[in-house]
């Protein structure tokens, strides 16, 4: 394990101790505990929005909590949901009056984290509360059944979840419209990834699966789930060209649609690579009749040092397209 | 004897954190597999801590799976710290008014077992997860009971279920939790939560056994 | 080689054409060469600032062109310097009619290539240039005499030249003022890396060098030049103590001394990593009573997908400290 | 004979193409051991950039080494561009009003070649670069004209010394260049710019021995 750490148990401990440091005008945490993450920046009457999850995704979950996104995140360990406790603690800070959103990923440990804290804080804060469970990825299983729960896992479109949720939340609309607005975020958001090498949870100090030198794994999740083929190492165009294919089929994305795209490298791929990655798509979405009102590019929502790409599809209408217009000023994301 | 003190019981407690201790890599090995290799690492995570609040303090048996219950369920996140945080909570409600542990009082512990892992997961039997040692488990303890049988027969009829339970996990196909993403890939080794869950059922009847003879 | 792309030869070409597709708004190229790259947000009267160097650094060099900072890049091939033609057509667009500061690296080939352009642009558009060359890696060399030419290479505190500079040229100083900004910067800037991994140039195809699997290169440049020390990989405290007392000595820095701090990520080195590190650094200067203004954690100077770190210090006064907190946007920094 | 024409000459700039194209492995091979292995693909873009370009063209020594010395100069970035730029384009301007290159004509753009590099570089012989191929060649080729050898003599000192001044970099500590950050390190394998330099000046001697021939 090849790591710039100290101890692996103190790993989570010492990465929030420095982001305390590095950006203590805007973040804190909830009674004295580094795992209970908030903005220093509240603004009463506004929809709380919360989030949380293992670590290991950075800037993802934490990075997004700042103006005009989200207000709190409770942090696990790597890879590892937080417990209720820590998920009833944040609640409680992030409430500015008007209730709170959770929005997390489609995770077993994260909805039995979630879930008991929400009905805690309902039956003895009288907090009012509402989820949203990103599960954006494609790969991950088959689409649901309308009315049904979905089986899929969420991954980087979070982002835009956060993002649109976060911007209604700013401009004071009521926790069921933004409730709203990050539902139909998270029912326009597709996502697919790549990966090309594993990652290491510190803790458990070796690769979390095996891929030989010249090979590729479409469809991995951000902790290593296996995706949907193992094959040898192809161009990059080609590798955009199926996992494009896959994406813009299951919404599926039409002609004349308006979409926002993220290309999320997942921690070892280069920014180079990302963009010529992001030239393909151009190329591809142009010839389907589908136009890109904005590429968001870089690394959301990472797998520790996993080599490898996603891609999200974000289908806008006017309303979406105003709420990811809107300003952020994060430690981690800033849109002026 | 056909029952035992709740109050000289805490000692089952201590023999499950030295059982996951103990098991501590094999079950991260197992983990490995189809997993993400870390559930002996969380196990041993939750019940060293839950051995630390203990120190220094007496408890019995109730007490005990409540202290053991509530550290998983309030400082361990992923799966295992509400699954199994429940299941030890549920155990521990079922028997707190009890001075003696009953065949019938050790029924509701087990079956409370049951009804707090069903209270927040779907996981039937034969989707390979820790439902598959628990449920037979129980399922054996109470026929042998409703049999007639006695409490140490009813619990070495417990402990041979969880084995074959847990044994049964290796040809079944994931269908919940990480491992459900493998589909057949996930057909040929044991299940992590299943094993740890068929340490803990049988750390829990040999222990009650010998407090029985 | 294990990268998401197409032909090396294409990689820049398909690099920057991602670049400009996700930027449209803020970046264009000049007479259609891709690797002549300016903001589009010009200002009369502006002081232009250009940098050049090779690819493979993402976000240095061509991330820091837009508004507050500078002005246009000649993208080079990766770890190649551009051309001289390149950095004369730069130049010319650059130029916002009060002169144009050159700043970049202190490497044989961007030598070669800027000096022989200010010549040209000085003698044929009448154009005044000025340049300062970033020199502040303390392990490439020792540090040179008074008013000697410094042999050491520049690697990731260039930011901060680029942040201070762009600042007072933002403020409409004259190219006099804002070549003495940028010297103080540079001269009160110093860093170190370490490096874990070497980094791949597509183009070679095979890695820039060897390392074993436990060990490390404190010292190593970011194009993968030899460091100051291999040994085998330490806890990050220590290696954060040894870069520190380095760094810290070289200036000197001194107690009651005010810095700004730039944590760095070489590419596959996850931010939780560099948190750590930031915490780390944050106790050794509080211990030598150093204590710092503002912390920045990133990839922001990269080797491809190097897996490391460094640290730059940069020695504040109220000049400079006007300069760091002056606002930017960039499409790959911002700072609000 | 005593000299060739400038005019049926062009043929030295083709050859020199195929060389660094024949050679562009093992330039890579010798960069690749204390530098970062790059060499000969920097010298096969820029020269074949050039072969491009003269395609289909006709053109004289002085107008092929032009074309060779801007394409250099301005399409290639990195230290190759402008040192070998800069070299050719000196040799260009030396022989441009040349109809005949006589051994007189050469000994000016040997000498130009060595001010259009130094023009712009510190580099010493010594140094373990390129010119401790050039400086060398240059000077035998000088010393053996004012000694009154013919031409093709001349050219026949020149190519020794250049073989001499390239081995010579084998025992030397880089001073200049990404290498001479590796000190010691650095001695024991061959500079890979003097052996480019090498074949440029072999490759030019031997064609024009050829062209006297
Ligand atoms: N929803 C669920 N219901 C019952 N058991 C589950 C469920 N999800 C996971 N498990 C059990 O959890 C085990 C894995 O535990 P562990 O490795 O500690 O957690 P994680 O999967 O978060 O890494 C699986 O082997 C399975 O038995
Ligand atoms: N300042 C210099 N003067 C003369 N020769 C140099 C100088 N810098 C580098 N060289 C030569 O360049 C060679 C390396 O060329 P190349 O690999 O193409 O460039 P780079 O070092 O930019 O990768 C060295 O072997 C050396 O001979
Ligand atoms: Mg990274
Ligand atoms: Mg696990
Ligand atoms: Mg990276
Ligand atoms: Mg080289």
């Amino acid at each position: 394990m090849k790591k710039i750490i100290n101890q692996p148990d103190n790993y989570i401990k010492e990465m929030l101790e420095g982001i305390y440091i590095a950006h203590k005008d805007d973040l804190t945490c909830v009674d004295g505990d580094l795992q209970v993450l908030v903005s220093k920046h509240k603004k009463e009457g506004k929809v709380g929005i919360v989030t949380g999850g293992g670590s290991g995704h950075l800037p993802l979950f934490l990075g997004y909590v700042g103006k005009g996104m989200i207000d709190g995140c409770a942090v696990g360990d790597v890879f590892q949901s937080p417990s209720v406790d820590q998920a009833i603690a944040l609640t409680r800070d992030a409430d500015q009056g008007a209730g709170v959103l959770y929005i997390y990923g489609n995770y077993n440990g994260d909805i039995f984290t979630f879930r008991p804290a929400a009905d805690e804080v309902e039956m003895e804060d009288d907090i009012e509360t509402a989820e949203v469970l990103g599960a954006d990825d494609v790969a991950s299983a088959g689409p649901s059944a309308p009315g049904e729960k979905s089986t899929r896992r969420g991954v980087a479109g979070i982002f835009f979840v956060y993002k649109c949720a976060g911007a209604a939340a700013d401009k004071m609309l009521s926790l069921e419209e933004v409730k709203r607005v990050a539902d139909k975020a998270n029912n326009n958001v597709r996502t697919m990834g790549v990966a090309l090498t594993p990652c290491t949870v510190p803790r458990v100090g070796k690769p979390s699966f095996e891929i030989e030198d010249d090979e590729m794994e479409i469809g991995m999740g951000i902790h290593g789930e296996p995706g949907i083929r193992r094959g040898k190492l192809e161009p990059a165009d080609q590798i955009v060209d199926e996992m494009l294919e896959k994406i813009v089929a299951d919404l599926p994305y039409e002609k004349g649609d308006e979409v926002a795209v993220l290309v999320n490298g997942l921690g070892a791929t280069p920014l180079d690579e990302q963009y010529i990655v992001t030239r393909r798509i151009n190329q591809v979405l142009e010839e389907k009749g589908i136009s890109v009102y904005k590429y968001y590019v870089g690394e959301y929502a990472t797998a520790i040092e996993m080599a490898g790409f996603s891609i999200s599809l974000l289908k806008l209408d006017d309303e979406l397209k105003e709420y990811i217009d809107h300003p952020v000023d994060t430690p981690f994301f800033k849109q002026v | 004897m056909s029952s035992f003190k709740n109050a000289e019981a805490g000692v089952i407690v201590d023999q499950l954190i030295k059982t996951i201790q103990k098991e501590r890599d094999y079950l991260s090995e197992i983990d490995g597999k189809i997993g993400d290799g870390d559930h002996g690492i969380n196990m041993n995570k939750g019940f060293t801590m839950c051995e630390k609040k203990l120190e220094g303090t007496t408890y019995n048996l109730s007490e005990g799976l409540t202290t053991l219950g509530e550290t998983l369920l309030e400082d361990i996140g992923g799966s295992m710290g509400p699954l199994y945080g429940m299941l030890f909570d549920e155990m521990a409600q079922a028997c707190e008014d009890a001075d003696d542990i009953t065949v019938d009082v050790f029924a509701d512990m087990i079956t409370g077992a049951v009804e707090g892992i069903q209270d927040i997961s779907p996981a039937q039997v034969g989707d390979k997860s820790l439902i598959d040692t628990l449920v037979p488990a129980k399922e054996a303890f109470v026929e042998a009971k409703e049999a007639g049988k006695d409490f140490a027969e009813c619990l070495d009829a417990m402990n041979e279920a969880a084995e074959k339970g847990w044994q049964s996990t290796k040809d079944l196909v994931a269908k919940i939790g990480r491992a459900s993403r493998l589909g057949e890939r996930s057909r040929g080794v044991l299940d992590a939560g299943a094993t740890s869950c068929y340490f803990i059922i049988t750390t829990i009847g040999n222990a009650a056994k010998e407090l029985l003879a």
